[in-house]
């Protein structure tokens, strides 16, 4: 059996709109940091960084090495991914490999999106397959209409239950204090007011685009335990796609097949028969209200068809039986390239016991999840209890 | 209606005996965003001094946040606009070609990428150079035109 | 971009278009799909030979399987759709460079005999006028300015009165 | 206990200066389907994937979907990197240290053809200081050689006769598309590239895929498979081009050291060492640090990208040629008695990443 790995530090830039103050490698250096800052380490200490992001929603090709100093200096081994939105969590799912392996001993995750510095219209232009996407394009939020009427279609989901959603997301976020988009007095009914894009996706039901960073550091479990103290230790770990095209999957939200397959994996890996019942708090990567919706039911948090019913019964709220997202989310907090890391960082802050104003008492087991590219699942277990 | 200012992909279809081509051009308006130490040196440009920032013993021009080691770097310093080729090269572009120059300013550590309006059978390694400074006083790079024989 | 005599603090900002062009070759089974979509008005997939599933668009190998797929199969040009929205929300068409009217619909669409859909354009613009399961077709572009891309289906109208 | 990886089955699809006969999909498949077929495996048996390509080559964010389906990822873990090929073996080679998984594919690819390098390459520099004075990745280059050939005092025509040599070995090499024969003076009097580098020195813009099926100790007995065991591999980046001395490879030095390491070779010095080199000065600079003498037959039998393998690819045709010749499989380019091999690949501006794989034959 390989050695075991855990987060020990976690780091992350207070999320805004935009970051005009700084340069792309000053905000990924501020996340890092924070993240060595949280335990008085220093870079030094770092054997190895793993870096996710999407080049062309910057522009910059390669940018690690272009600001390989902002990462700790070069003379080290700079691993770099491009997973679509799941990198972060692949970056996560990395970096515990590294440990695993025996290869590094102490490994620096980071992931990271200056959304201001490029155009949405663009990133969206640029992720289309060239042949058979990009001449019947209707941008995200078209294509996520369209996944979320098929969903709505089968589950009976209301709006206002999906405006539950964006409710609990931007109330938690004001307990967030790295948390893009807060609205502590947000109500359904302004959720179902605000203007429609593309039905039944309105503008509250939406993600907000921003800036930021965020850093994790992993270590071998006989440092773990020393650098932190309480570690959060990565339990499971499964990857899994869909196929190639957008349209492959015919039932999408409905069916969300990798989401399905990723958290089976890592729930029988852990022995987690019942998740509702074994997992004390989720951060999942929700796009939108829907999203967050079917990927109660995908990852079995409860029957197919019943998501509405999950919220409605106020399960997944922050004081529920599972909370989901107390961090406010993706529906709060959006920079691409980081956005699955920080799902990762907020489900070891709260098995860390470290999650602040938004931390689920006695949380010790979390799942994260990472979704993108096309229906790309990342998932995770993260224990207070060593595996 | 106005030319947007967003991206685009044009498409032309191209036949070929292999089979069908896409030709696109995919065209993104990208905003950079320079923090405190960049910002610094290219407002020192259009005041036409040249300004580095103190790593130890060492003085990294251009002016930047972080030294090659990974460590934070101190104080900005201003270097001569007067310096030695450490290396160069000449590139043909469609105007004709163009030379490049590493040129390590007198005071810094590091060298500067930028271009040299030199003759050609001048060229050299440890050759000294100034800047030519532009007309327009403005915070980028091209604020200096090239660099040219001291 | 801020100049000269700016606070140190104030932004200081590149605007810098990237122009990228790109030569995407189509390959052997896009091009045998384009080709056909402008010279017949067809749309064809590629069955898989032991599950039986028609993928669409068609590709050399079914990810699912693992098979290989060799064999063509004609499919719609009428389908069901399978998820559908009104676009309210300006999109900037990447091909043209020019914002698309809106409203418009846009959806999945199953192509009969097809096991996968594909996304495209529906005549409709009212949410009234659609719905999930609703009966389209393809409306071409005349075989004179069709090139060999999806594109040259302009959208789905509705089959149903 | 750590898991021994080996790699079992490699494929290289036909390398060709332009493939636009297929789409990427059917390019990285032509490499699979031959890597399957010398497992002897099938797409199904594959637990696990690790693939490579660079998204502004590419010319698509998240280039990696265009793949996703021929590696066979449908509800598997397919993860992907952005760099040279060797990264995606080291990471392949990590995930099956652990015991996760028994069975993968490693796959890169990549159409040098379809972008523009120019355009390409100068989005790797800093948009306020570099980007505006137009620079590209060749200009990087013609400093590095100049300052390379000061420090070692190798001449142009020495580099050039590296061009010479490995345009002669990719002709022995059946997946690589032949390149014109050429002389020293041929090289020296071409059209300049970036002085005092020539057209000719340079790597020719190359179109390909290559797979690699890798498989750990219990299932490289039970398929029965002629395996090259991963017994080390690593990757180290340097300082940014400008913050460091162009004519050292200290990335380099410290990625081979850590490789030899990690397989416990008390000598780093292999019978076989293919080394990524996109311009003969670069076989000049890196061959001695991979211990290995450029103009041995033991350097690049497979002539490398200058003789026609595409960046990104190239990391993983250097691992196959390895593979090939430790099997004894090299045909015309087999080098004798091979027991032990370094493969070697680069990124970045002036080589600023580098990766080494430490590969051994079956006892």
């Amino acid at each position: 059996m390989a050695r075991r790995s855990a987060i020990v530090a976690t780091g992350q830039t207070d999320f805004v709109a935009r970051r005009l103050d700084v340069s792309i490698a000053e905000m990924i250096r501020e996340a890092v940091d924070r993240c060595l800052a949280q335990r008085d380490l220093d870079g030094s200490r770092v054997d190895a960084v793993v870096i996710g992001n999407m080049e062309l929603f910057e522009g910059l090709h390669m940018p690690e090495q272009l600001m390989v100093a902002a990462l700790g200096g070069g003379g080290r081994p700079v691993y770099k991914l491009n997973t679509g939105g799941t990198v972060g969590a692949s970056v996560a799912v990395m970096c515990d490999h590294l440990v695993r392996s025996g290869l590094h001993d102490v490994v620096l995750g980071i992931g990271y999106e200056k959304q201001s510095e490029g155009d949405s219209q663009g990133n969206i232009t640029t992720v289309g397959d060239p042949i058979w996407e990009r001449s019947v394009m209707a941008g995200a939020i078209g294509n996520f209409a369209v996944m979320a009427s098929t969903y709505v279609n089968e589950s009976g989901v209301t709006a206002e239950q999906a405006a539950k959603v964006a409710v609990k997301a931007r109330r938690n976020a004001c307990l967030n204090p790295h948390a893009h988009l807060k609205k502590p007095n947000i109500t359904v009914e302004e959720v179902l007011s605000s203007r429609m894009l593309a039905a039944p996706v309105r503008l509250l039901d939406m993600c907000p685009t921003s800036d930021g960073a965020a850093a994790a550091l992993f270590a071998a479990e006989d440092l773990a335990p020393r650098l932190a103290p309480r570690p959060a230790w990565v339990a499971a770990t499964a990857t899994a796609h869909d196929q190639q095209f957008m349209g492959d999957s015919p039932r999408r939200l409905a069916d969300m097949r990798s989401l399905q397959a990723a958290t089976r994996t890592v729930y029988r890996a852990v022995g987690i028969s019942d998740p509702r019942r074994d997992l004390d708090v989720a951060e999942i990567y929700e796009p939108a209200t829907y999203a967050e919706l079917a990927m109660y039911e995908n990852c079995g948090f409860c029957e197919r068809g019943k998501g509405g019913t999950l919220i409605d019964e106020g399960v997944t709220e922050l004081g529920g039986e599972l909370p989901v997202n107390p961090s406010g989310g993706v529906l709060s907090t959006n920079a691409v390239g980081a956005t699955a890391l920080v799902r990762v960082i907020e489900a070891a802050l709260q098995v860390m016991g470290e999650a602040g104003e938004h931390q689920v008492p006695g949380a010790r087991t979390a799942l994260a999840t990472g979704y993108g590219g096309n229906a790309w699942t990342e998932a995770l277990i993260l224990t207070s209890e060593r595996p | 209606m106005a030319e947007p200012a967003t991206p685009t992909a044009s498409q032309e279809v191209e036949v070929t005996p292999d089979g069908l081509v896409y030709h696109q051009v995919i065209s993104v308006p990208y905003q950079y965003t320079a923090g405190p130490a960049q910002r610094a040196f290219l407002r020192g440009l259009a005041e036409r001094r040249i300004l580095g920032s103190r790593a130890g013993d060492a003085v990294l021009v251009p002016a930047r946040p972080f030294a090659p080691d990974g460590s934070r770097t101190g104080d900005l310093v201003e270097v001569g606009d007067h310096g030695e080729v450490v290396a160069w090269t000449t590139v043909p572009r469609d105007g004709g070609p163009v030379t490049y120059g590493l040129i390590r300013l007198d005071g810094a550590t590091t060298p500067l990428l930028h271009r040299l309006d030199v003759p050609a059978e001048r060229l050299a390694v440890g050759l000294r150079v100034r800047a030519r400074w532009a007309a327009e006083p403005t915070p980028s790079i091209t604020a200096i035109d090239a660099f040219v024989l001291a | 971009m801020s100049g000269v005599g700016a606070s140190a603090d104030e932004p200081l900002r590149l605007p810098l278009t990237v122009r990228l062009p790109y030569d995407y070759a189509v390959g052997r089974y896009g091009s045998r799909f384009m080709t056909a979509l402008r010279d017949e008005g067809k749309f064809y997939g590629t069955r898989d030979p032991v599950s039986g599933a028609v993928l669409v668009p068609p590709r050399p190998i079914n990810g699912m399987t693992g098979e290989h797929l060799d064999e063509w199969v004609e499919v719609g040009p009428a389908g069901t759709v399978t998820g559908c929205t009104i676009v309210e929300t300006p999109f900037v068409d990447p091909m043209t460079g020019r914002q698309r009217p809106i409203p418009y619909g846009f959806a999945f669409i199953r192509l009969d005999g097809a096991d996968t859909n594909i996304y495209h354009f529906l005549e409709a613009s009212r949410h009234e006028d659609i719905r999930v399961g609703m009966r389209v077709e393809a409306v071409f572009k005349p075989r004179a300015e069709r090139v060999g891309s999806l594109a040259d289906v302009i959208c789905f109208r509705t089959l149903e009165p | 206990m750590d898991h021994r990886v080996a790699v079992i089955g490699v494929g290289l699809s036909a390398h060709a200066r332009r493939r636009r006969d297929v789409d990427y999909a059917e390019l990285a498949l032509e490499a699979i389907d031959a890597a399957l077929a010398d497992a002897g495996i099938g797409l199904p048996d594959v637990e696990h994937a690790v693939t490579a390509s660079m998204d502004f080559l590419d010319g698509r964010t998240i280039a990696s979907m265009s793949v996703a389906e021929v590696v066979g990822s449908y509800c598997k873990p397919e993860s992907r990197v952005v760099g040279d090929g060797i990264g995606a073996l080291l990471y392949a080679w990590a995930r099956m240290r652990t015991g996760a998984y028994r069975l993968g594919l490693v796959v890169a690819h990549a159409k040098e053809s379809q972008g523009r390098p120019h355009i390409i390459s100068r989005a790797a520099f800093d948009p306020f200081t570099e980007q505006l004075l137009d620079p590209d990745e060749e200009v990087v280059a013609g400093f590095a050689a100049q300052r390379f050939a000061i420090a070692s005092g190798r001449s142009a025509a020495d580099a050039a006769a590296q061009v010479v040599r490995a345009r002669a070995a990719g002709r022995r090499h059946p997946a690589l598309e032949d390149l014109p024969e050429v002389t020293v003076d041929d090289v020296l009097s071409s059209p300049l590239l970036a002085a005092p580098l020539r057209e000719l020195d340079r790597a020719p813009l190359t179109d390909g895929a290559c797979a690699l099926v890798v498989a750990v100790d219990d299932v490289v007995r039970s398929l029965g498979a002629d395996p090259v065991w991963i017994a080390g591999s690593a990757v180290d980046t340097d300082a940014y081009w400008l913050d460091r001395d162009l004519a050292r490879v200290d990335a380099l030095e410290r990625a081979r050291d850590r490789a030899v390491a990690l397989a416990g070779w008390d000598d780093p010095r292999a019978d076989v060492v293919e080394v990524g080199a996109a311009y003969g000065y670069q076989v000049l600079q890196f061959a001695p640090v991979l211990g290995v003498d450029p103009d041995s037959p033991a350097c690049n039998p497979s002539g490398g990208r200058l003789a026609g393998t595409p960046a990104v690819v190239a990391g993983l045709d250097a691992v196959a040629e390895c593979v090939q010749q430790l099997r004894g499989r090299a045909g015309s380019r087999q080098v004798p008695g091979a027991r032990r091999a370094l493969a070697h690949g680069w990124h970045g501006l002036g080589a600023q990443t580098h990766a080494v794989a430490a590969l051994e034959a079956a006892a």
